[in-house]
Parts: structure tokens; C-alpha cells; sequence
């Protein structure tokens, strides 16, 4: 089964982690990706909206994906939502597995999907003004890719 | 009867608010004129364009000139995402 | 500067991880692997040899090889040595980049670097027996995709 | 006068040591014979295999065959990694 949880309040990646570490003792290794809120670009502040009757069930979709594509003992997908504050987290993936390569190719295309696929709008304010971020180009031929 | 548009991303800008209540039954065309009506063109051009999906009561939409609202129907407006 | 270690005693990854992404609060991303003694295999133990004038120095230029290949904001690359028990960290590597591809790349090459090529020694014991494991072929697989 | 050698990974288990000391000066062959002499023919074999390389004082040497060890050093029989 995986871990797969919209969170609208702050979370430890390290807590998280670990416990999906220790819930997988049979994997040899566990590939992690954690996005966190940029200092020192001059991003006050970050929020993502979500869409409640799409984007949970979405972020399951690709984690059922992952899964099929992917040989995992374990897939933990964390994705925050509302206001956060530099160096608060974002969205935390990880994917344990027996094969190394497994685990790197699980953890970086459920990345690629959840940046370019995931029903999240962003905002962000600089100079204590809100502006809408636009899709990244980066993010299709990062998703073109697979 | 009416039922609920949600404007998400930077549609609520546009829109002032992140949702309305609207009578129904309603169709697509009298949708637009309606937010012609209250709102700014802006907002009607772009839902009205193809980087703008809907999603009626959480279910996408492949076309959605064809969408006619009914009673408690919930229909939203989705920009381009923006990832994480 | 890299934060590059050889361990003779037991570590704690995530203590690790959260130290390593609160000194990097400019980057937006954090890739991390971590290797464990898979536990159920059948394995007892597993013990790592190293050789001090090689191994340490070689996981050093390691690191110099990756940074210069990749942007990244900081780079973490801690190994044990010695007797290691099921579920027990054996390597953390991460990589901490204001882009998600340096991130991703740069762990996953230094993962396959050391997996081949770093001056390591395995043995395990199963069944109450030492055994020492010979190169994989996949390790030269990995390899060879960079 | 003496100098060391060291058998690291399944060499520790074929010499039944992870080292000893020699008489120096001290030669390539002469030390193969050395070895022969004192530990099992698999030991000798392996060693002189294109598999195992050799570190004079923690440096890599490309061709062992001439290696002539003094006084001090250290000369370390490296068979292939099997990573972390």
C-alpha cells in the first residue's frame, strides 16, 4: 500500500521519513525527494491551493502508476497545501524498493507528474504582493521524458 | 435551485471570489453571458479558452460547451496547474 | 563544501537529513538515498572492509567529481564500515540543488560511483557463515549509463 | 628492515591474515615466491591475477610487476569492490 496524504498544516520530513524507513526494514534503499520553500530568493511567502474533489484523488492515481510501473516494497507521497514560510516543506517523496534503480526512477517520475500533472495552483509574495505562478516549460519536457 | 462555480488558481483573481452560487438549470452559453454580465471579460475569455478545464461535481470534462448545470451541481474552473 | 564521511560506528539517517537540509535552506530541492541491511533476506550480517589510505580519499574525489559536474548547494555522502545488522544504515547520500534534476542526478551517479568503484569489501553472513560477495554485474550496468 | 603487506576483501581469507611483514629489499617475483612459499598457491595466483591491483603507500600502481619494496613501505593487494 502506499502513504499518500494532502496536508493543509506543516509536517517533519525527517519524522515522516524515518517511519517509512522503519516500515520498510526488507528494502534495500529508500530514494527521497523533498521540496522546501526557497530562502533567500526573495519569496516571502508560498501558497498552494488544491481542489478537494480532484487533487487527493489524483495524487492516488499516480501513486497507483508508480506502483504498477515501479517494483516498490513502499511509496510515501506528502504534498502540502495553503501558506508556507521559507524552508517550510512542500511535498516529500519516497519510494523504498530492492533495486536502487527502482527506487530513483519510482521517487523522480512521480516528481516529474506531481510538479506538472497535480491539481495545485500556486501563488507566491514578493515585495508584499500575491502573484499567480504560471506553468514552468521545464516542467513538460521534464515530464516528456518517461 | 442553483448550484455552485469555483474559480481556482488566478480565476479567483479575476472573479473577485473563489465561488458563486447561480440559478439552473443553466447551459453553457448562458453560463458566459452570465459572467459577462456580473463579472470582467477577462474571466469570461478565459474560461471560455481551451487552457481552462472544468470539472463537474469532481469529474472532468471533455467538452464543456456541452454542460448544462442542475440542481446542486458543483462546476470548476481549472487553470493551467502550477505544481508544487 | 561537502560533508564526506566514513563511519566505523552506527549513524542515524534521519538526524542526518534534517541536519543537511536545515544548512541548505536556500536550495529548493533535496534528493537523498539511503542503503540499509535489508532485513529477511536471510543475511545475519554484513560487514564492510575498507582500506584507509584509499577509501576515505576516494569518496572525496567522488564528491569533488559530482559537484563539478552539478549545480548543487550542498553535497552529503556518509558510508559506514565495519559489522552492520539487518535494517542498519550502511550509506546516505544526498543532494541539496535549486534544481530538481541536479538533485536527482547528482545522488543517483554518486550512488552508482560508489556502489562500483569505491575501495569497499563485503562480506555477509548467512547461516551462521562468512561469505564474501563478489562485483555484480548490474554495479557495471549502472556504471555505465554516465 | 622490513616492509608490510596487506590482503584486503577475500585475499584476508585466502592468506588466513590482513597482513604481514617482509624482509626488503624485496622484488616482484621474489615476493610471489615469498608467498608461495608461506601461504596457499590460490593466494600467489590471485595476487598475481590481472584482477587484483596494488596501492604502494596508498597509491595505485599500474604495473605491479614493478614493484621493488623498501624499507617502511606499505603494499596493499586490492581485489575488485563489491560496493556498499
Amino acid at each position: 500500500m502506499s502513504d499518500v496524504r494532502l496536508l493543509t498544516s506543516g509536517f517533519d520530513p525527517a519524522a515522516e521519513l524515518s517511519a517509512f524507513t522503519a516500515a520498510h526494514p526488507q528494502a534495500g534503499g529508500i530514494v527521497s525527494f523533498l521540496g522546501q520553500v526557497r530562502e533567500g530568493a526573495g519569496c516571502e511567502a508560498l501558497e498552494l491551493r488544491h481542489y478537494d474533489p480532484l487533487t487527493l484523488p489524483a495524487m492516488q492515481d499516480l501513486a497507483t502508476r508508480v506502483r504498477g510501473r515501479w517494483a516498490l516494497d513502499g511509496l510515501l507521497v506528502i504534498h502540502r497545501s495553503g501558506v508556507m514560510l521559507p524552508a517550510e516543506p512542500i511535498v516529500l517523496v519516497a519510494a523504498a524498493a530492492r533495486h536502487r534503480r527502482d527506487a530513483f526512477a519510482a521517487a523522480d517520475f512521480a516528481m516529474d507528474h506531481l510538479k506538472s500533472e497535480s491539481w495545485f495552483w500556486k501563488r507566491e509574495k514578493t515585495g508584499g504582493q500575491w502573484r499567480w505562478i504560471e506553468p514552468r516549460e521545464q516542467d513538460f519536457e521534464d515530464i516528456a521524458r518517461w | 435551485m442553483s448550484a455552485k462555480l469555483v474559480f481556482l488558481g488566478r480565476l479567483e483573481e479575476l472573479a473577485g471570489t473563489d465561488g458563486i452560487s447561480v440559478d439552473v438549470p443553466l447551459g453553457w452559453a448562458a453560463l458566459l453571458a452570465h459572467l459577462e454580465e456580473h463579472y470582467t471579460p477577462d474571466l469570461v475569455e478565459t474560461v471560455a479558452g481551451v487552457r481552462v478545464k472544468v470539472a463537474l461535481n469532481g469529474a472532468l470534462i471533455a467538452e464543456k460547451g456541452g454542460v448544462v448545470l442542475a440542481e446542486g451541481d458543483e462546476l470548476a474552473f481549472l487553470p493551467p496547474v502550477s505544481g508544487g
